[in-house]
């Protein structure tokens, strides 16, 4: 069980801080979920912890060691994996081989074998097209692709970036059913969205993000109880 | 030549406009010594306070107040530096070696102002501007030895002939972007020289003489005579070279400023966006494309005249290199710093003489750590304005 | 210091930024004249420039040695890459130097077409050391500029009259588009042809052109008795190369610009055994002066070996003091010292200038490469019988 | 034209086409993982066969013999030299530029080229001059008629196309290969699957590199001859062969490269002007193919990179 902390993050982009001041627990084993409209910071919090955009002060932990603005292949290395915004497609390969990319690090080929024949089981349509491009998919399938190269690498903790995104209520609807499920297989879930609702619905715990300031917090109960965070954020 | 190369720290509190003609009279004096100085010490000397005087101006804040001053008395600046650089051809007055360089920047410059309305604005890669330049100094080599057209208007029709051929380029160019554009730039500049080396019509590798500048009656192969002293005759060329980069500029800076400017910022950044809005992608590039070439040919034209004789070695893609050095280390898009590029560029091998074989070693490792010392270049263009009428300000 | 020792130390300073260098020789009571040279020093053909520039950095050393010099004596060495347009400017700036008595100028003859009318127009007295074409003295009537070098005329004739002399009859012409592989070209075609020998074919290749297969596939179609190559050394490597690949057996016959040993350090094996090649002048080794020279070159311990125009650059660069101990660093003076020049003694044989300026008396060697030198003609065991050139 | 001659013509395409094609398959690469244009390529291909000839010197100042023992020691050393080189070049030139004008790394690598080539000619015994690349494959040859096979010319023929051949395995095949497509594809969402992406980017520009060294390698035992200006004219056609073929696609340089070296030998010998109007043919022809095919013959697609 595994967990991440941040303590009094700031990020800048060029000079203009992004996050000022943002302290937060992800706590093991739950979903705790990230919420904000957008331009609040809500990605830039995830590239901070990823090391993408390394942060200009605070701190980040992750089981107690501090992985703040280290390169992005030794996080991912430290058990953590990402659901990127947009799903972000290898276009030009396969299936298999968006999957296979999400277990680079893993080295153990049997164990990669045993993973992705997991997310075919989770996904049977992508059993089906695992040779197909994965560029010439539909969104819904790319956001299979997507989920399954996540647990490819079989991390301790998920970060996942707005996975509703740009997909039909359909789809939405069973993506959050998904990542309801992973939390049962003991991977703590840090959910960045903007869909209020079905993100409360699944979550344990909740932030609000508004300008880059952490401004709400708590349960994922008392945030939906919480009329005035509805009205002042999420309106 | 001005702006950054900026030397003894002044008291902050002075005005900008004050600050800002010191600054230019500062590089005017600077540029004159430069331009004469001979033995290593003094050259090295001289590099050395430069690089100096553009740090210390960056530390001091100086170099901001220079903006300001650009931005505030754009009419008084731009007079103060036509004005110095006038000075400047004065003072060298009979000094024929110096004034050739000078010219020979000066050419340089209006060249690499069209590169840069190609390279920085619209964002189209020309490798072959030494090609377009050579054009325009084939031109006036025909047409001064098998015509009487007046010389003035070979610079047109150097210019002219260089937009023709060029035309020829235009549909892989437009049609292409990026480094696929860049092969058929540099193709076009291999092909130009070897063209010019195998067939005989034109002088083949042996070259060509070039006719001198005459403007009605005055040959400039002649030195004018200033009150009883006679000047080199570089002085002519000096001029008219200033009067054509001092054009340039200025209809460059118009363009910039202008709605064009703005359309071919906006190719430059995204063509299908700048499509949905309405600008005619194309059209942009054919302008921009004909623009830069146009003025290449005319700067090779006049360049042809001062250097009297011409040969395809004198065009080849190292030359088009130099000049896309000097657009990328001036900074995309930024005239003043094609203009200073234009002079470390020209300037500096030739006064890299006293190394004999090491100095373009010396002089690629020097670029080597400008670019990576300063990335955007040394005068990096700042964020575009457009003024209606495109009057000045910055 | 030697030369070499001063321009790396100027190397040194400027990279070190140190300012404290100390060109200035002890302290001397003699008046110090300036003497330029200009050739490329950088790019393709910087082997023969740098050669120059040593040679010619030789003579002023060794003048300077002497006591019995009037002058103190100073090289300005100038580069003018091989370009016309780098070339005016280099010209420019020596013309206009007051100091500068006279100069040594230019190996590619584009360049010295371009600059000839400036030291005209600024009466320096130049002597061009490498530069063959006819044009340079023979198309102007302009009384600053020599050449101790003979022209490709010269050359051309006694090359077509030798090798139609050696039995054979058909050649392919291989020849760089530079002025100076056209050129020669131009006067080999016509000397060739009036004598009776039959051209095959001619290909133009460029001058950095590394493959040749293709033009020489063709030869070996047309199966000519000599493969005449115009142009310089490294291309001259090449095709030799290539045509053992390609298994052609025709003689390789050459032009001055390819009498380098460097034509038998880029050629393996025993392959540049048998090519001839025509140089202007006397072989320097055997007058005089010529052993004298290249155990001075050697003593120097330039870098860079002094190719085939060095000698002359010696010899222009020696003519030139010569002058001004005659008659003072004044260039009008020096100029008509320089038009009454007639059987000068010079490592590369007596120097006499026409009313052109062209040196008259010039005379061309032929050489053969034997056991890795190139060994004059008539010394050589392919004159005495001993060995046989190429004869399909 | 007899059959033979044509045979000859074709193998001396076969052979250049061979050449051309692994200097742009190394374009291709750094375009792949980069999006740049590492100009100094056909220099570091010349400093690869400079090595490989002063370690010929080397080991025959050591007193081995044996051409075979000399080869793979001067392909060792020369590859791993210049592979050390492209990464460094990668290190300290093009990465701190990732994020300035695309051309201006352009023009950092164009004035690496010239020093390099300066270097080796001011600071190389005798660099200014040519150097005698030694023979070490074997020299017999097959005559047929007008046609004339050399067996070092096969080797190196095959050696250069199991060299792309090896390469083009590599990238598709391997997870190292996997890992430069994806840093192709998308750099930042490599990054998030765990990539170490500068060490990808200096692994790649390393491969392209120590291709280049073959090639420079080869060019050396082909022609027998390495002069410091070699880089210069390749370097330029493997870039126009990698663009025409389409650039970041193997395919595509391969196909650039033997097609360059078609259209010179067709300049050269099949057209009805004079020979030295086949660069003005070559480089002419690729303008037409441009304004044809605007992104290169194997057009690249959206993000169609390796």
């Amino acid at each position: 069980m595994s967990s991440i902390k941040i303590e009094n993050l700031y990020t800048a982009y060029d000079k203009a801080d992004v996050l000022m001041d943002v302290s937060l627990a992800v706590e093991p084993g739950r979903i705790t979920c990230l919420l904000g409209s957008n331009g609040a910071g809500k990605s830039t919090l995830i590239r901070s912890i990823l090391g993408l955009t390394p942060p200009r002060a605070g701190r980040i932990t992750v089981d107690g060691k501090d992985i703040t603005g280290a390169p992005t292949h030794k996080v991912i290395g430290d058990g953590i994996a990402c659901i990127p915004e947009g799903r972000r497609m290898f276009p030009k390969m396969t299936v298999s081989e968006n999957l296979r990319l999400g277990a680079y690090q893993v080295r153990d080929e049997a164990l990669i074998r045993e993973r992705m024949e997991r997310v075919f089981e989770t996904f049977p349509r992508l059993a089906e097209r695992r040779d197909q491009l994965a560029g010439t998919m539909s969104g819904g399938e790319q956001a299979m692709v997507s989920i399954g190269r996540g647990l490819m690498a079989g991390p301790r903790i998920l970060l996942i970036d707005e996975p509703s995104l740009g997909l039909s209520p359909l789809y939405v609807k069973e993506n959050f059913r998904i990542i309801e499920s992973i939390r049962e297989t003991g991977i703590t879930v840090f959910l960045v969205e903007q869909n209020v609702r079905q993100t409360l619905a699944i979550s344990d715990y909740g932030y609000v993000l508004s300008g880059g300031h952490l401004v709400a917090q708590g349960s994922a109960e008392d945030l939906r109880n919480d009329k005035e965070v509805y009205a002042a954020y999420f309106g | 030549m001005k702006d950054d190369v900026m030397k003894t720290p002044i008291p902050v509190s002075l005005p900008p406009l004050a600050t800002g003609l010191i600054a230019v009279a500062a590089c005017a004096i600077f540029g004159w010594l430069f331009l004469l100085a001979e033995s290593e010490v003094a050259v090295l000397g001289l590099v050395l306070l430069a690089v100096l005087a553009g740090w210390g101006a960056q530390k001091t804040g100086l170099s901001a107040t220079l903006g300001t001053a650009m931005h505030q008395h754009s009419g008084a600046m731009n007079g103060a530096i036509v004005a110095s650089l006038l000075a400047v051809i004065a003072l060298l007055g009979t000094e024929h070696f110096p004034l050739l360089m000078l010219s020979t920047m000066l050419l340089y410059l209006v060249a690499a102002l069209g590169l840069n309305v190609q390279f920085g604005l619209t964002g189209m890669v020309n490798f072959a501007g030494a090609a377009f330049f050579g054009i325009g100094a084939y031109t006036s080599a025909v047409l001064t030895t098998h015509t009487a057209v007046p010389p003035l208007l070979i610079l047109l029709a150097g210019g002219l002939i260089a937009a023709l051929i060029g035309a020829l380029l235009i549909v892989p160019v437009v049609r292409t972007a990026g480094h696929y554009s860049a092969v058929v730039t540099i193709a076009f500049g291999v092909l130009f020289k070897t063209f010019l080396e195998v067939n005989e019509v034109l002088g083949g590798p042996q070259g060509l003489m070039v006719g001198s500048m005459n403007v009605f009656g005055w040959d400039f192969n002649n030195g004018p005579v200033l009150m009883g002293h006679e000047m080199s005759f570089y002085v002519n060329y000096a001029l008219l070279s200033s009067g054509l980069a001092i054009l340039a500029f200025a209809l460059t800076r118009r363009l910039e400023r202008s709605w064009l400017g703005l359309a071919l910022d906006s190719v430059r950044l995204d063509e299908t966006a700048s499509a949905c809005f309405g600008i005619n992608v194309v059209r942009a590039k054919v302008l921009a494309f004909t623009y830069g070439n146009i003025l290449a040919g005319i700067a090779g034209a006049l360049y042809g005249m001062m250097i009297s004789f011409i040969a395809p070695n004198s065009f080849t893609f190292s030359d088009s290199l130099l000049m896309v050095s000097i657009v990328l280390l001036g900074g995309l898009g930024s005239l003043w710093g094609s203009a200073l590029a234009a002079v470390i560029v020209v300037l500096v091998p030739e006064k890299l003489q006293i190394l004999q074989e090491y100095r373009f070693l010396l002089f690629s490792v020097l670029v080597i750590a400008m670019l990576l010392f300063r990335p955007q270049g040394l005068l990096p263009r700042g964020v575009r304005s457009y003024f209606p009428g495109g009057r000045a300000q910055r | 210091m030697t030369r070499t020792a001063s321009r790396r130390t100027v190397l040194a300073a400027a990279l070190t930024a140190a300012l404290s260098i100390s060109l200035t020789t002890p302290a001397l009571a003699k008046e110090t004249v300036k003497l330029g040279f200009i050739g490329p020093l950088t790019g393709g053909v910087s082997n023969m420039g740098l050669g120059g520039r040593n040679s010619a950095e030789l003579a002023v050393d060794l003048r300077n040695k002497d006591e019995n010099a009037k002058y103190a004596y100073e090289l300005v060495p100038l580069d003018d890459e091989c370009k016309p347009n780098v070339g005016v400017q280099v010209a420019t700036k020596l013309a206009t130097n007051r100091d500068v008595a006279g100069a040594v100028t230019h190996y590619c003859s584009a360049v010295a077409m371009g600059t000839v009318d400036i030291y005209h127009k600024f009466n320096l007295p130049i002597i061009v050391w490498g530069a063959v074409l006819p044009d340079i003295t023979y198309g102007n009537e302009y009384a600053e500029v020599h050449r101790v070098n003979g022209t490709m005329i010269n050359q051309n004739e006694v090359a077509a009259d030798f090798m139609v002399a050696q039995g054979y009859k058909s050649w392919a012409i291989i020849h760089d588009t530079t002025d100076y592989g056209k050129g020669h070209n131009t006067y080999f075609t016509k000397f060739l042809t009036e004598k009776g020998g039959k051209i095959l074919g001619t290909f133009g290749v460029t001058s950095d052109q590394q493959d040749f297969t293709a033009e020489l596939t063709k030869i070996k179609e047309l199966n000519p008795d000599v493969v005449y190559f115009a142009g310089l050394t490294p291309l001259a490597v090449r095709i030799r190369q290539q045509m053992d690949k390609l298994g052609i057996e025709a003689e390789f016959q050459g032009v001055s610009g390819m009498k380098s040993d460097a034509y038998f350090a880029g050629l393996s094996g025993d392959l540049a055994e048998g090519t001839v090649t025509f140089l202007e002048g006397a072989p320097a080794a055997k007058l005089p002066g010529g052993a004298y020279f290249m155990s001075e070159y050697d003593k120097a311990g330039f870098g860079e070996n002094y190719e085939a125009y060095g000698p002359f650059a010696f010899a222009a660069m020696n003519l030139l003091i010569d002058a001004v101990e005659k008659v003072g660093p004044d260039r009008k003076a020096v100029t008509k010292y320089l038009a009454d020049v007639k059987d000068h003694e010079s490592i590369t044989g007596p120097i006499s200038f026409d009313d052109h300026g062209q040196n008259t008396v010039a005379l061309i060697t032929k050489y053969v490469a034997q056991d890795g030198k190139w060994v004059v003609w008539e010394d050589s065991e392919y004159a005495s019988g001993k060995r046989q050139l190429k004869h399909k | 034209m007899d059959i033979g001659l044509l045979g000859q013509y074709l193998a001396n395409g076969v052979m250049l086409g061979t050449m051309y094609a692994l200097v742009a398959v190394g374009f291709t690469l750094f375009f792949g993982v980069l999006d740049v244009i590492k100009f100094s390529h056909g220099d570091v291909l010349m400093i690869g066969a400079f090595t490989g000839f002063t370690t010929y010197l080397g080991i025959v100042a050591i007193g081995i013999e044996n051409p075979w023992v000399a080869l793979v020691a001067v392909l060792v050393v020369s590859i791993a030299t210049t592979a050390a080189l492209g990464a460094l070049i990668a290190r300290y030139l093009v990465l701190p530029l990732k994020s300035a004008p695309p051309l201006n790394i352009l023009l950092i690598t164009l004035m690496l080229g010239t020093a390099l080539r300066e270097g080796v000619r001011l600071f190389y015994p005798d660099g200014s001059n040519p150097k005698a690349f030694p023979a070490l494959l074997p020299t017999a040859s097959l005559e047929l008629g007008s046609f004339s096979l050399r067996a070092d010319s096969v080797i190196l023929v095959s050696a250069g196309i199991a060299v792309i051949i090896g390469l083009n395995l590599l990238i598709n095949r391997t997870r190292l290969g996997l890992a430069i497509r994806a840093v192709a594809q998308d750099e930042e969402t490599a990054k998030i699957m765990g990539i170490n992406y500068t060490m990808i980017v200096l692994v790649t520009f390393a491969i392209g590199s120590g291709a280049a060294a073959f090639a420079g390698i080869m060019n050396g035992l082909y022609y027998n001859e390495v002069n410091f200006g070699m880089g210069l004219l390749l370097g330029l056609i493997g870039f126009s062969a990698a663009i025409i073929g389409g650039l970041g696609n193997i395919y595509g340089a391969i196909l650039g490269g033997f097609l360059f070296a078609g259209l010179q030998t067709v300049g050269a010998v099949a057209l009805p002007f004079a020979s030295a109007y086949k660069d003005v043919f070559a480089f002419g022809v690729v303008i037409a193919l441009m304004a044809w095919k605007p992104t290169g013959l194997i057009a690249e697609r959206s993000s169609d990179r390796v």
